[in-house]
């Protein structure tokens, strides 16, 4: 499966964190790839495990957690078998990370411009003077207004999106070749989160790096990826282009989440709300962890864990529903709709539908 | 911040004058003259003598005198030491007690810096534990008790360090490690605690996503986030230095203000009470308000005019 | 189009300003004025810091208004002196808050918690009374009886909120102000909340002040929204006319934000910028009813501009004025 | 990924729609349920140390309040002849608990030179009054825990409420009762001690009190005063707000709560530093008077013979310092109990 | 800074390092009132009369004294080679200046009760006469004559007292308030001159005076001194040879009891209980008048295993209310107490005190009595409580509790009769019985325990009038006043106050008295 087109290839990834009530299983056998270049959205929900999963790509694990198997590859090396200096090389400059709260994500008491100069420092092995120089270059390119007035100023004297300008300044600095971005716009407000995400995708396509961008907000995704992985209970359910995903999903979980957003069209009615909670992963349940709260449970679901089934190529997806012995059921209508948009976009120009959704 | 200083300006004298008047009744209502021989006087003689220090003069008539002389920087004339000013008893003895008090704010904030890190560094170790025993002994021993193992083991046994007694550095060793205990588990304590949340805080993570090594981290963010709360406890604990030096100048013979204070209080010397305690409480005022100061100073989140509550 | 529809709530002029007098001063609520007929939802949206919250605790009285007038039921809330007044006012109107963590006290079990306000008006005829009460609550928001004994922390998001909404209304309020109760939720919680306020809306004949700054959700939501900006309200309208005919330049860009879960659309998204400048200018400003329900805040020479705007959206016909 | 997985073989069964009343509850809290007093025990537990400290509280308690009923002596039986008599331990044969002492350089047995019969022993030895050392130890530690627990009532009643009242009012009254605190705190302990010792007419208990009463509590109401200032906008306090709860059922029945945990682990610092007051006023000559003992007046005591008879300054000093251990350390492992931020 | 290492080796200078255990409050001859600055006075200054071993009356000043009057006019010859430390001559007109400036109101000398029985001394202090009609003139500048209201026994032991020393009015004058107040704003006409001593400090050092008439003396070329307030440090000092003398406390010494450099210095202090005859409680007063039970009390308290055990700091048993050492017999050189001892009144008796107290107690027809035990709150006074409760408690019905107050509080109290029974100390002034026994006289203010005894009243009286220039029938009124003191258990005396020291063997020549000015260190030197 190794493909020189793969940056980061995750296989059978397994973490517990050990606690008073027993082991969490947060991440229960995750494996998939980054391409080069290309933005990778992680959704799902509260707790399904984004988070973990990417913070094992940083070797960035709480001390209780527990990688029980699996492997990360970059750039042919595991990940997970690196010593902690080894990984303090890789961070920052290899894979770099945008957090989620532009606010508390800076040292308050450290002038931006040396925040953003001291990566350059520490991998680059720049001076002072010219990593601060380079901080002002990198400054400029994620549009802060007169740089050199600001590059000496504290976190405290900037707006939250300036923050978070500052923030990705600091994760592009030594133009990394990933970069995960854990939930990085829902702090902002949507004018000001629609500014950050022009940004980064400006950014991306300047320095070319890959992204890993972890959100539940479907309508960031579909502005935002390439490809869509869905996490439900520490597992990947589904996987496959943004348009796939979004016009042709085929884990009613995947249903479920898209349902439960107002769209446009949505005028009236009620939404599909997902029933229930997500389980427990102190004692997951066995089966399609998504059973207890889907429409559309089986049997089979309580009882065995369903494979991936194949949909195309790219699209994956780990439902029983897809088996070939399963009986057919509707999916909910606004999918229906979406599945027969997909159809018609597929006909006409079914070969540039690929190189249509990379831009 | 102009008018937040004189703001607190204002406070501090309104404090001064409160200390001062309350301090002065109390020890109105309290027996004892200057007399020193009572036992022997006849009552016209103790009224004779009383006279000589306006105590025949009523209360109120000796309060407005009082207050109306600090104001000139007068605090009266001490009991036990005749005819001595007591501005001039306090002046003279103050020096060895702020130099002892420097020597152990300054022992105690850096190796309880050195500990306290350790400790939340290594949070969860033996390590840790270590240091926090080492820091806990420090509040748990009391300064007598740690004076006199000093200066029994350390002075008078191996005799490395001089047992008494105050004329030339070498003497101010002892006091100033058997001083440095308590600052020292204080500090170790309050930067552990802070240090912990440091840690846990998030641009502690995005350092660590940076690639800072943990000495990187821990020196170039955590530590300066937590040595800037730390200044508000430098005020109080210098002022308790100061105060709390009493009973290791009283082993160690140092002439300093502690030693003074407990001894006119047992000797009932209510002027040099009355003086060292509004000079103590100057003391302590000046100390909080410089640590305000300071704290917005040197911490950019906190401008000044924003935290006059 | 005059409405003949019942006013629960009337909000003249008010203002709500902090740390009056002081350098810090902030104009949180500045001038702002509507109205929320009986058993409507009413959407008010804004970015961070434009004063949504002010205004919901202002007028649930949780601050004492600055300036101008709250009319609830035909009464002047500022004019509620006796505790009984009060009291009864506290029993009609409630509050659904935003953070479902921060807003249920850690320390006391969920049927101590669903019961507080049962408590306070003596709701209750007995403890057997009290608890069936509870569990009845715990019912109509989709949690069962076994829930009562927990503590807060033991559940998740969508569930806290649901446990905020069983306390609102086990009062029995006309009223609910809703403070962003979605916005700290996961999207697919999100809808459970919200499709448990509508379903509470029909069988219970409530009104609802609806804050939040997601548009989609407001719109969805909501039968009229207002847009709020740096504490004032810029524009009024009913929801659809709003969201896919906004006529004031900000409530444009605020709307052309919002991410849509369609990545088609999102490809061809555009972003309207907007300019602030063009509020702070010392011109007067009004509410100015532009199309029949459709306000906007305009100073007078900004008028025609915007009726043509409706004009052109079709919200009027060019002789309605 | 799954290598074949259309070719998994499944019967029609497995694919029959599932009975959603019979399904798994998807509203199911798998976690036990745990008041947040368990939960506290259970991180206590958890922690070693402070668990440790906890027994060795509990055990100095029990021995300090009820020890008399099995080591019956008399703390305050005087035996003068057998003044300043080491600790001897029948049977025993280690110097320093085989009532010999080094006098002037040479080993004694300082029981035959007290005259004493090989019946009497005395476990920690006897002070310059020949009384019990050990009665002593236990009965100083006993007042000692008394001064602290009554400095700790004092500070949960007056500080605690100060705190609250001060944070809740805010405005003008918040701004008085801060002056106040002010002023209280910038007046030295020493000083109030020793206003107190004259207002009492005499040193001891009453008067250590009343000083801890004045000015102790000023700390603990400063704690709450910050903690009612973050928790008075907590949105559940509003909520309760909404509903109409009175201000002070809100105090009672949220504030307070939410409180305890700050309230605890105060109290865990002020107990201690209560003792060490005592200790401290001891030593400068205007503690608990005679024939009362606490740790303080024990160890000053012990202390001035140090040299000569080390048990009588060290046991005493031992006590308080495994006491002074163990409430820190219990504070300590409460506040990381009750801190939400190291849950696990 | 610690200069010679150890004062044996008597190389060219000759030092010693003192402690003391308070700090000096004042260099002003007319202000002193506490022992460190009498005794650095009476080093430093000399007036009249030098007080010697045992009290014994050795040159000052003085080079002759003429009697006459009946005793009531001393006429004094001074010498002439007496200077000041500044150049000065020691005149006639510096001792004038003295002690008119030390009745002077206006100095608010506490010492001036002193010159009670000197003329006009009394009415100046308390501001009904002018200073200057003080019994005191200078004929010249070397013939000084003073004028008695009466004859005072004991005058020229008084003379040895700092209170009498001359003064200097120039530099008085010059200095004003500030005057005594540091070593330098001071003048010195003594064996020794101060330095080093900023008023306030816990060090100074006294310097051989090279103007001091008698220098050729003096063998000690500085004494230095360090305040050690916390007897373990005053040890460790010793044992590191940085102090030459340190006191002991009670543990301290029965380490060091068999050491060679111990000492042991009484001083003429005694402890005793009193007894309050006027107690409010009328149950308590009305026990107290009764002899048996007091006498009871006194039996009950075994004083010997108290100094011994408890105290055990070199403090004696004492043999009578007067202290022991004070003043000898005028004819036969015995000891006041040998004299006038009753063993009765000192003794313990456990079986007696009980059989007593029984009798007492039917006397009065009561079966308990409370009483409370009032003292200071130091340590030595707190043992004593605790030791005297203990004792007292195994009398039947007797319950005893403790009150520890402040010194100046127990001081009021006892004063002012609030007490049922008190330890209280007395310590003479001078070398002479009448300091101790003209407290118990029935008016005297400090008979706190209101004793009132005719007979013992007109023995004093006797004592300092009629028989105050006859040595011999002074003496022995005195003795028996004492006696019937005893014997009425006017008092309880409990013990003799004793320093005990650690001083190193090659110190010579040091001069010590149990009253007045303790240390006399003239002839001191190192071996
Ligand atoms: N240090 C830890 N100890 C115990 N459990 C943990 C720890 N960190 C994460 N978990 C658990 O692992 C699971 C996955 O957590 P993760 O943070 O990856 O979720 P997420 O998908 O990022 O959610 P969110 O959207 O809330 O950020 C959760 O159930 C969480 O409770
Ligand atoms: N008690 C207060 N004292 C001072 N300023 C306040 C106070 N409450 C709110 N403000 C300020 O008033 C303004 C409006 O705040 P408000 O909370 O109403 O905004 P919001 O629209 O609810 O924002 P968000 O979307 O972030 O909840 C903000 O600038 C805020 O800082
Ligand atoms: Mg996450
Ligand atoms: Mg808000």
């Amino acid at each position: 499966m190794e493909n020189p087109e793969n940056v980061i290839e995750v296989r059978d990834l397994e973490i517990n964190f050990h606690t008073y009530a027993g082991e969490v299983k947060a991440i229960r056998d995750v494996s998939f790839d980054l391409h080069k270049g290309e933005t990778l959205a992680i959704v799902g929900e509260s707790g399904s495990g984004k988070s973990v999963t990417t913070r094992s790509l940083m070797g960035l694990l709480a001390p209780n957690a527990e990688i029980k198997k699996g492997s990360i590859m970059f750039h042919g090396e595991d990940i997970i078998k690196k010593s902690e200096k080894d990984m303090q090389h890789i961070r920052g400059k290899d894979i770099a990370m945008i957090f989620q709260d532009p606010m508390t994500s800076l040292d308050p008491t450290m002038r931006i411009g040396m925040q953003i100069a001291e990566p350059l420092m520490k991998h680059k092995g720049l001076k002072k003077k010219e990593a601060i120089a380079q901080a002002l270059e990198m400054l400029k390119l994620v549009g802060i207004t007169n740089p050199e007035g600001r590059i000496n100023d504290y976190p405290y004297q900037f707006s939250g999106g300036m923050r978070q300008r500052i923030v990705i300044a600091i994760a592009l600095v030594c133009y990394p070749e990933v970069l995960i971005a854990d939930e990085p716009t829902t702090a902002l407000d949507v004018t000001i989160q629609a500014q950050i995400l022009d940004l980064m995708k400006d950014l991306q396509n300047r320095i070319d790096t890959s992204i890993i961008f972890i959100t539940h907000d479907l309508g960031v995704v579909a502005g935002m990826a390439d490809r869509v992985a869905v996490m439900y209970a520490g597992k990947i359910v589904e996987y496959g282009t943004v348009d796939e995903i979004f016009f042709n999903p085929q884990h009613p979980y995947t249903w479920g989440l898209i349902n439960s957003m107002p769209t446009l069209d949505t005028a009236s009615g009620s939404l599909q709300a997902i029933p229930g909670t997500p389980p427990d992963l102190l004692d997951p349940p066995v089966g399609d962890a998504f059973a207890a709260r889907s429409d559309y449970a089986m049997k089979i679901d309580t009882e065995k864990e369903p494979p991936f089934f194949k949909v195309s190529d790219t699209h994956y997806a780990a439902t029983w529903l897809l088996h070939p012995d399963a009986p057919k059921v509707t999916p909910p209508a606004e999918i229906v709709r979406r599945q027969k948009k997909f159809a018609a976009m597929q006909k006409p120009a079914a070969p540039f539908a690929k190189t249509a959704s990379k831009e | 911040m102009r008018k937040y200083l004189l703001k607190r300006i204002f406070y501090l004298f309104l404090t001064l004058f409160i200390v001062a008047t309350a301090t002065f009744f109390l020890m109105k209502l309290m027996p004892g003259t200057p007399l020193q021989n009572e036992a022997k006087l006849t009552p016209s003689e103790k009224a004779a003598i009383l006279a000589q220090y306006g105590l025949d003069k009523p209360v109120w008539l000796q309060y407005f005198i009082y207050i109306g002389g600090i104001f000139k920087g007068s605090l009266g004339l001490s009991f036990q030491f005749s005819d001595q000013a007591v501005s001039y008893l306090i002046g003279s003895r103050m020096g060895p007690s702020m130099q002892l008090g420097g020597q152990a704010l300054v022992v105690g904030i850096i190796f309880g810096i050195i500990l306290g890190a350790i400790g939340a560094i290594r949070k969860d170790t033996w390590a840790d534990r270590l240091a926090t025993i080492l820091s806990i002994l420090g509040i748990a021993v009391p300064s007598f008790v740690l004076a006199i193992l000093l200066q029994y083991y350390l002075g008078l046994k191996t005799g490395w360090f001089p047992v008494a007694g105050w004329s030339g550095f070498a003497y101010t060793l002892l006091p100033t490690l058997a001083l440095a205990a308590s600052p020292l588990a204080e500090t170790a304590r309050f930067i552990r605690t802070d240090m912990v949340d440091v840690l846990s805080s998030d641009y502690i993570e995005l350092a660590k996503a940076k690639g800072l090594s943990k000495f990187g981290i821990v020196y170039h963010h955590a530590l300066r986030n937590s040595l800037i709360p730390m200044v508000t406890l430098i005020g109080p604990l210098a002022a308790a230095l100061m105060t709390g030096s009493m009973v290791v100048e009283n082993i160690f013979s140092v002439p300093g203000i502690g030693e003074q204070f407990v001894k006119s209080i047992l000797v009932n010397d209510y002027p040099t009470i009355m003086g060292v305690t509004i000079f103590y409480s100057a003391l302590l005022c000046l100390l909080l308000l410089l640590t305000d100061i300071v704290y917005g100073i040197i911490d950019p989140r906190i401008r000044l005019s924003g935290n006059g509550d | 189009m005059p409405d003949e529809r019942k006013k629960i709530l009337e909000v003249h002029h008010l203002k709500q300003y902090f740390n009056v007098g002081k350098k810090d001063e902030v104009r949180a609520v500045d001038d702002v004025s509507f109205d929320i007929y009986e058993g409507e939802t009413f959407g008010l949206v804004g970015e961070s810091g434009s004063g949504k919250t002010t205004a919901g605790r202002a007028i649930i009285h949780l601050y004492e208004p600055t300036d101008g007038q709250i009319i609830f039921d035909g009464k002047d809330v500022s004019k509620l002196h006796t505790k009984k007044e009060m009291h009864e006012f506290r029993r009609e109107i409630q509050m659904i808050f935003q953070d479902p963590y921060a807003s249920l006290n850690p320390r006391m079990k969920v049927k101590d918690i669903v019961a507080e306000g049962i408590d306070i008006h003596g709701l209750a005829k007995d403890d057997a009374d009290r608890t069936k009460q509870v569990e009845d609550l715990l019912e109509t928001v989709g949690l069962n009886k076994d829930h009562s004994s927990r503590y807060p922390h033991e559940f998740s998001g969508g569930q806290r909120q649901r446990i905020g909404i069983a306390r609102a209304l086990a009062v029995e309020p006309k009223f609910i102000i809703a403070d962003e109760p979605i916005s700290a939720l996961d999207v697919s919680i999100q809808a459970q909340v919200v499709n448990l306020m509508k379903e509470l809306q029909v069988k219970q004949n409530l009104t609802y002040l609806f804050i939040a700054h997601d548009l989609s959700m407001v719109k969805y939501i909501s039968d009229r929204i207002g847009v709020m900006h740096y504490g004032k309200i810029l524009e009024i309208g009913p929801a659809d006319e709003v969201y896919n005919h906004p006529l004031h330049a900000y409530t444009k860009s605020l709307i052309s934000a919002v991410p849509v879960p369609d990545p088609e659309f999102e490809r061809n998204r555009k972003q309207v910028p907007y300019d602030e400048s063009r509020e702070m200018d010392d011109k007067k400003r009004r509410m100015v009813e532009i199309a029949p329900g459709h306000y906007v805040r305009a100073s007078e020479d900004e008028v025609p501009m915007y009726t043509q705007r409706a004009v052109d959206a079709g919200l009027v016909t060019e002789f309605s004025e | 990924m799954a290598d074949n997985p259309k070719d998994i073989q499944l019967t029609s069964a497995d694919f029959a729609p599932l009975d959603k009343q019979a399904g798994p509850d998807n509203e199911r809290i798998a976690a036990p349920s745990l008041t947040f007093g368990q939960d506290v025990w259970r991180r206590l537990k958890s922690n070693k140390t402070a668990f440790t400290s906890f027994i060795i509280l509990v055990l100095m308690f029990l021995i300090a309040f009820g020890g008399q009923a099995i080591y019956h002596h008399d703390p305050n039986a005087q035996e003068p002849k057998y003044a300043n008599l080491p600790p001897k331990i029948p049977g025993v044969n280690i110097h320093g608990l085989n009532g010999h002492l080094t006098q002037s350089g040479q080993d004694v047995d300082a029981y035959k030179q007290a005259g004493a019969g090989s019946n009497v022993h005395y476990i920690l030895g006897t002070d310059y009054l020949g009384r019990d050392l050990l009665a002593r130890i236990m009965y100083g530690t006993r007042i000692s825990l008394e001064i602290a627990l009554i400095a700790t009532l004092i500070d949960l009643t007056i500080g605690v409420g100060f705190g609250i009242i001060s944070g809740w009012k805010g405005g003008r009254v918040d701004l008085f009762m801060q002056r106040v605190i002010e002023v209280l705190s910038s007046i030295p302990q020493l000083v109030v001690m020793v206003l107190m010792a004259t207002a009492f007419t005499k040193t001891g208990m009453a008067s250590i009190i009343a000083a801890i009463a004045i000015t102790g509590w000023t700390t603990m109401a400063r704690l709450t005063r910050a903690q009612t200032l973050q928790l008075k906008n907590q949105d559940f306090i509003l909520a309760a707000r909404t509903l109409g709860e009175s201000a002070p059922k809100i105090a009672w029945k949220h504030l307070l709560p939410n409180l305890s945990s700050v309230i605890i682990i105060q109290t865990m610092f002020t107990i201690p530093s209560a003792i060490f007051f005592e200790a401290f006023l001891s030593y400068i000559g205007i503690g608990i008077s005679s024939p009362q003992a606490s740790l303080g007046t024990l160890i000053s005591d012990g202390q001035k013979n140090f040299q000569f008879l080390p048990y009588q300054m060290w046991y005493p000093a031992i006590v308080l310092i495994i006491l002074m251990l163990a409430f820190n350390l219990l504070g300590d492992g409460m506040r990381d109990a009750f801190d939400p931020k190291s849950k696990r | 800074a610690c200069g010679s290492k150890n004062s044996s080796s008597s190389s060219s200078k000759a030092t010693a390092n003192m402690t003391m255990s308070a700090e000096l409050p004042t260099m002003d001859l007319s202000k002193s009132t506490d022992v460190v600055s009498s005794d650095m006075l009476n080093n430093t200054n000399e007036g009249l009369y030098r007080i010697g071993k045992n009290g014994s009356i050795t040159p000052g000043i003085a080079k002759a004294t003429k009697i006459s009057n009946g005793g009531k006019t001393y006429t004094f010859t001074l010498r002439k080679n007496a200077k000041w430390s500044n150049g000065d001559k020691v005149t006639a007109k510096d001792f004038v200046y003295g002690w008119q400036r030390t009745v002077n109101p206006k100095t608010a000398s506490q010492y001036a009760y002193l010159y009670s029985g000197i003329k006009n001394a009394d009415q100046i202090v308390n501001g009904k006469k002018p200073v200057s009609s003080l019994g005191i003139k200078a004929d010249g500048d070397y013939k000084l004559v003073v004028t008695l209201d009466k004859p005072i026994a004991y005058f020229k032991k008084l003379m040895g007292f700092v209170n009498f020393y001359p003064q200097n009015e120039s530099v008085a004058k010059k200095y004003g308030s500030k005057y005594g107040t540091t070593s330098t704003a001071m003048v010195y006409n003594g064996p020794y001159k101060m330095t080093g001593w900023t008023g306030t400090n816990l060090s100074w050092t006294l310097k051989k005076n090279n103007d001091y008439w008698d220098k050729k003396a003096v063998k000690m070329d500085s004494i230095k001194y360090q305040v050690v307030k916390d007897q373990s440090t005053g040890l460790n000092l010793f044992n590191s040879n940085k102090a030459d003398d340190t006191t002991l406390s009670s543990q301290q010494v029965k380490n060091y009891k068999t050491n060679k450099n111990y000492l042991v210095r009484k001083t003429a202090s005694t402890f005793y209980v009193e007894l309050n005859r006027k107690d409010s409680d009328s149950t308590i007063a009305k026990a107290f008048k009764n002899k048996k039970i007091r006498q009871a009390l006194s039996y009950a308290i075994n004083r010997n295993e108290y100094v011994k055990n408890t105290l055990g700091d070199g403090s004696t048993v004492a043999k009578g209310y007067v202290s022991q050492d004070l003043a000898k017999n005028p004819k036969t050189g015995k000891d006041f107490t040998d004299d006038a001892y009753v063993a009765s009144g000192v003794t313990y008796n456990q079986a007696k005190a009980k059989q007593l107290w029984k009798e007492g107690m039917k006397e009065i027809g009561e079966t308990k009595l409370n009483i409370k035990l009032l003292s200071d709150d130091t340590d030595g006074a707190k043992k004593s409580t605790e030791y005297i409760q203990g004792a007292w408690e195994k009398l039947p019905g007797l319950t005893v509790t403790n009150q520890n107050v402040p010194f100046k509080t127990r001081l009021q109290r006892s004063q002012n009769g609030n007490f049922d029974t008190v330890i209280s100390a007395w310590n003479a002034d001078f070398t002479d019985p009448i300091s101790f026994l003209s407290l118990f006289t029935s008016d005297n203010s400090y008979n706190n325990g209101r004793y009132n005894s005719a007979e013992y009243d007109s023995l004093i009286k006797k004592a300092e009038g009629t028989d105050a220039n006859n040595a011999s029938a002074r003496w022995t009124d005195m003795v028996n006043a004492e006696k019937q003191l005893m014997n009425d258990q006017g008092v309880i005396p409990i013990y003799q106050k004793a320093e005990a020291h650690l001083t190193r063997t090659n110190l010579k020549g040091i001069i010590w008295n149990t009253a007045g000015t303790n240390y006399n260190l003239k002839y001191m030197s190192v071996k």
